[in-house]
């Protein structure tokens, strides 16, 4: 069990980091560039775990990483990544959806805590700007959640899994939810529209302000981890999971491209603007899918 | 609660980029051409120098100090100097090629100069025979 | 005003940060997101050079006035020619005329594009800068070709222009011209039409019209509140009054219409270039010498001269006193008052998010404003 | 020209200096009377610059405003001379808001006064205790030399007028010997004529 848990998280931080690369590439065609090559974020990482702490404001500040990451990792381990395959199903068996959507919070909570003993200006704007996004983003996905989970009549991810294999993926049964849950996915990652904690012409990279070294490497590992456990949410959602590696990366990466793309070609919204907007379009999205399967099935 | 649908769709032509060819060149492989007339390194014909050293009058920044050369170039030098420009002070105007009577201080396109010590900033124009081909 | 900034928390937005290109600081005191009040600092980027000019002959300041302004030095160098050639009674021939009018007209487009990546950039819209800057360097290649250098030409010289046109010059500039047209298309449904950057713009910096020309603001700032003014018409220089153009105006006066009008004048400029293209004097002096060039008195007298930058009207004021070296040349560029009685003044009650937007729509530039 | 009729009658003449450009000549008491006729009267309503010019061997500041009108066509330059030593002017910041900022920065660039001005603080120049720069007794070059160590490496540069100067002196002192030599030598031959038969047959 350990043993398949420390695979999954290397597994995961191969294919975040790659997937990260992959990002960096894209962007970089679209923009007219080459582009670093794909490993260059493993590079990164590998070098930011070598390099010392420039700044130290107590051990608080250093746990607020450890908590994200702790939040990462715990939600990667309980998300099902192969649908049919023995591979961790003892664990997954045991969450549902709700302690995941939990865990989802733990992150920036993680980033408060540590945020608020640095003191920087900016990382404090930037955590207060991720938590008044997270009420923008929070409401669509967890209606499109509870669509899902009144449609399934189950709570648990596995079963939501083995009822698409029945009755069809959910992006075609309830395309509403997916659009609802999919535009708040684009905030989740930190895509363009909705990149409003860490702006950098803003207010500095924000949160990150202060972090250097090891604690940077560790947000950063965090980050794809959960990059990667959150696109497997969403196929395990919608896309009716992955029985194979090759399936789940194809699934995956679809997603992935998805929001790529949308984080390319738009601007940054003001954090009352996005809020404004997650608040109006995608939610009344959601709330018809929702409306559809209470009344119509 | 109007959408802008055009708003909304238009950018996403963007996307269509993506296989286009980048238009960043992979710079230590593939080099840009720099254009004659480029205003890069000093190039000096030393076999028409007069050592009037009108480059170092009138050189704002002080850039330019006459020396002697290693051995003589051209008898009708007056002063048996030749002018040597220190890079960490040059600003690239062109000025003492504009005014060199003679016209043998001239610029080249050559223009990467790579060095840990400060003192090889004095930089000492390459000789070059035919102003001609070399035009700039 | 004390009680006002209770509870607030200060805050440099700057020197270094992505807004605009070069050093300035702005002061903000934050009440949450919202700014109470702001306060512009410079002394980051302060050369001198209006000191350095006096020790100078008129040959060898004119170099170093390019540097006052990085994105935009042919202006500069402009203004420095013509203020020089109204002091000594020097009239330049047609075709020097027309290759300065060209080289304007060029770095008003280089300009532009520069300033789109900013603007767009401040919205965290990474692709356009990154397209922008691009599409830029084609035109400083251009640059490269004719007058040496990709940034600083140091081409305008008193008198004329210090370079003949390379052969094929102005075939291959037809040729961008061509390039970049279709290329506004491209920015127009990227960025000009995207729905966060009209949702993000529209509304914010909104200019009071009535204090616009009391308070001298230019360029932009002032046509995008409906005033229709521009040196070029009102005062035209070099080959301005021989070439057909329209000034292009909004009348909303916030970020999105200054962002609206820098497109027409994109447009416009292209059009000026096609016309110098098919204008431009075959034969011709190119640099009608100075005499006495390297030891050049300037007559004891003084000139005011205005070129119409790509941010609005740039100005020098330059005197001489029968010497060699300049008495005093003095640059008011459109940033100075910009920067400090605007910007001080929009940022005012906006929010964190809109400083970086609005100061490049402002057109600021910092080395021009401490020179 | 309208304005200059106007001019007149304040016994003020109007110079063209240029194409769009006018100057004025003025008092320093009726400066600011006369701005205000210019801006409340004659319609001037944009201050485009003020400026400072220093004329240190005359012992006065030469200050210009440049005022436009609403069609922006032409620019009439208005001048005044201050006294060098305590200078002082009045400020305008309440009439053009943009004023403040051209005043503080004359303040600290020329050591103007503007009695009456709210932010007489640092413009570029923070902590400068020197003499005001743009004065020209202010030397660049000393101050510059005094605060900054130059690298030593170029101490081998030459005077080229020397060198000039030696080579040509080398030059005729060549040919002098040369001409010594020649004398010398023709001196020698010359006494050597006599025995030119020996000579020729070795």
């Amino acid at each position: 069990m350990i043993f398949q848990i420390i695979l999954l998280i290397m597994l995961a931080y191969v294919v975040g980091f790659i997937y990260f690369g992959l990002y960096r590439n894209i962007t970089a065609r679209i923009q007219g560039r080459y582009g670093p090559t794909v490993y260059q974020s493993f590079y990164d990482s590998i070098k930011l775990f070598s390099k010392n702490n420039t700044v130290s404001y107590g051990w608080m500040f250093y746990l607020g990483p450890v908590i994200m990451a702790t939040g990462a990792v715990l939600t990667l381990v309980l998300v099902p990544v192969f649908s049919d395959s023995d591979f961790l199903r003892s664990v997954t068996s045991q969450g549902n959806l709700f302690v995941l959507l939990y865990l989802m919070v733990l992150g920036p909570l993680g980033n408060a805590l540590a945020v608020g003993t640095g003191g920087n200006p900016f990382g404090v704007m930037g955590v207060v700007r991720g938590l008044t996004r997270l009420i923008g983003l929070e409401l669509p996905f967890y209606i499109a959640v509870v669509g899902l989970i009144i449609a399934a009549n189950s709570s648990d991810i596995v079963h939501i899994i083995d009822l698409q294999k029945t009755a069809g993926l959910n992006i075609i049964n309830h395309p509403l939810l997916f659009i609802g849950a999919m535009i708040s996915m684009v905030g989740f990652f930190g895509a363009s529209p909705f990149d409003i904690p860490g702006a950098p012409q803003e207010v500095y990279s924000g949160p990150r302000t202060e972090f250097s070294g090891k604690f940077l490497a560790l947000l950063m590992s965090q980050g794809s981890l959960f990059a990667f456990a959150k696109l497997v949410l969403i196929v395990d959602l919608f896309l009716g999971g992955a029985d194979s590696l090759v399936m789940l990366v194809l699934k995956t990466f679809t997603i992935f491209v998805a929001i790529i793309f949308i984080g390319i070609v738009y601007g940054r919204y003001k954090v009352e603007q996005a809020v404004d907007f997650l608040m109006k379009l995608p939610t009344l999205i959601a709330v018809l899918g929702l409306a559809r399967i209470v009344w119509f099935g | 609660m109007a959408i802008d649908v055009k708003g909304v769709l238009s950018p996403l032509s963007a996307i269509g980029t993506l296989f286009e060819h980048p238009r960043t060149l992979t710079y230590p492989e593939v080099k840009k051409d720099i254009p004659i007339g480029y205003r890069g390194f000093h190039i000096n014909n030393l076999e028409t120098c007069v050592g009037c050293a009108s480059c170092e009058e009138i050189c704002m920044n002080d850039a330019i100090d006459m020396i002697h050369p290693d051995k003589e170039y051209n008898v009708k030098n007056t002063s048996g100097c030749i002018p040597r420009i220190d890079y960490g002070r040059c600003c690239w105007c062109s000025l003492c090629t504009d005014v060199c009577p003679p016209g043998s201080l001239k610029l080249d396109n050559i223009c990467t100069h790579a060095d840990c010590d400060p003192d090889n900033f004095l930089y000492m124009p390459k000789n070059h025979k035919n102003i001609g081909e070399e035009a700039s | 005003m004390k009680n006002n900034l209770k509870n607030t928390i200060k805050i440099f937005h700057g020197p270094q940060h992505p807004g605009i290109t070069g050093n300035m600081s702005v002061e903000l005191d934050l009440l949450g997101e919202t700014i109470k009040r702001a306060q512009t600092h410079v002394g980051y980027l302060h050369r001198g050079f209006e000191k350095l000019v006096e020790r100078r002959t008129v040959v060898q300041a004119f170099t170093i006035v390019c540097r006052i302004c990085v994105p935009e030095p042919d202006p500069n160098e402009e203004n420095f020619a013509r203020a020089v050639e109204n002091l000594a009674g020097l009239e330049i021939s047609e075709k020097a005329k027309y290759i300065r009018t060209m080289v304007l007209e060029m770095q008003r487009l280089a300009t532009m594009f520069l300033w789109m990546g900013g603007q767009a950039g401040s919205i965290g819209l990474g692709l356009i800068p990154q397209w922008s800057v691009c599409d830029r360097d084609y035109m400083l290649d251009l640059f490269e070709e004719l007058t040496g250098g990709r940034v600083y030409h140091m081409y305008a010289f008193p008198g004329g222009v210090r370079r003949d046109l390379p052969e094929g010059f102005l075939d291959k500039l037809s040729d961008l011209l061509d390039y970049y047209e279709k290329r506004i298309i491209v920015y127009n449904n990227t960025f000009f039409d995207n729905v966060i950057f009209k949702k993000r713009a529209i509304g914010v910096g909104v200019v009071n019209r009535d204090e616009v020309l009391k308070n001298g603001y230019v360029g932009q700032t002032m046509r995008a509140c409906g005033i229709q003014k521009d040196v070029r018409k009102d005062m035209p220089y070099l080959m301005y009054d021989k070439l057909d153009f329209d000034i292009p105006i909004q009348q909303d006066g916030d970020v999105y219409a200054r962002a609206i009008v820098r497109r027409d004048e994109m447009l416009q400029s292209i059009r000026i270039l096609r016309q110098i293209i098919k204008q431009m004097p075959k034969e011709g002096d190119i640099l009608q010498k100075i005499p006495k060039h390297r030891k050049f008195k300037l007559p004891a007298d003084d000139t005011y001269v205005q070129t119409e930058s790509a941010r609005g009207a740039m100005s020098y004021y330059m005197a001489g006193d029968g010497s060699e070296k300049i008495r005093r040349m003095q640059v008011r560029g459109p940033s100075l008052v910009h920067a400090y009685t605007l910007l001080e003044k929009l940022l005012v009650d906006s929010e964190l998010a809109d400083v970086a937007m609005t100061m490049n729509s402002l057109g600021i530039c910092p080395p021009e404003i401490e020179r | 020209m309208d304005l200059a009729s106007k001019l007149e009658k304040l016994s003020l003449q109007l110079v063209q200096k240029q194409d769009y450009l006018y100057s004025v000549t003025v008092g320093f008491e009726r400066l600011e009377s006369l701005l205000l006729s210019f801006l409340n009267e004659f319609g001037y309503i944009t201050l485009d610059s003020i400026n400072c010019r220093d004329d240190l061997e005359d012992g006065f500041f030469t200050i210009t405003y440049c005022l436009q009108t609403k069609d922006r066509d032409h620019v009439v330059m208005v001048q005044t001379k201050i006294q060098r030593e305590n200078a002082s002017l009045p400020t305008m910041h309440t009439i053009w808001p943009q004023a403040e900022i051209m005043e503080r920065e004359m303040h600290e660039m020329f050591g103007v006064d503007f009695p009456g001005h709210p932010t007489l603080i640092d413009f570029a120049l923070e902590y400068w205790d020197n003499m005001p720069p743009l004065r020209r007794d202010f030397d660049t070059l000393e101050y510059v030399n005094s605060m900054n160590p130059f690298r030593e490496q170029r101490g081998d540069a030459l005077d080229a007028k020397e060198e000039m100067k030696k080579k040509r002196e080398a030059k005729k002192a060549a040919k002098l010997k040369a001409q010594q030599e020649a004398e010398a030598k023709a001196a020698l031959e010359a006494k050597n004529n006599p025995s030119d038969e020996v000579k020729n047959e070795e």
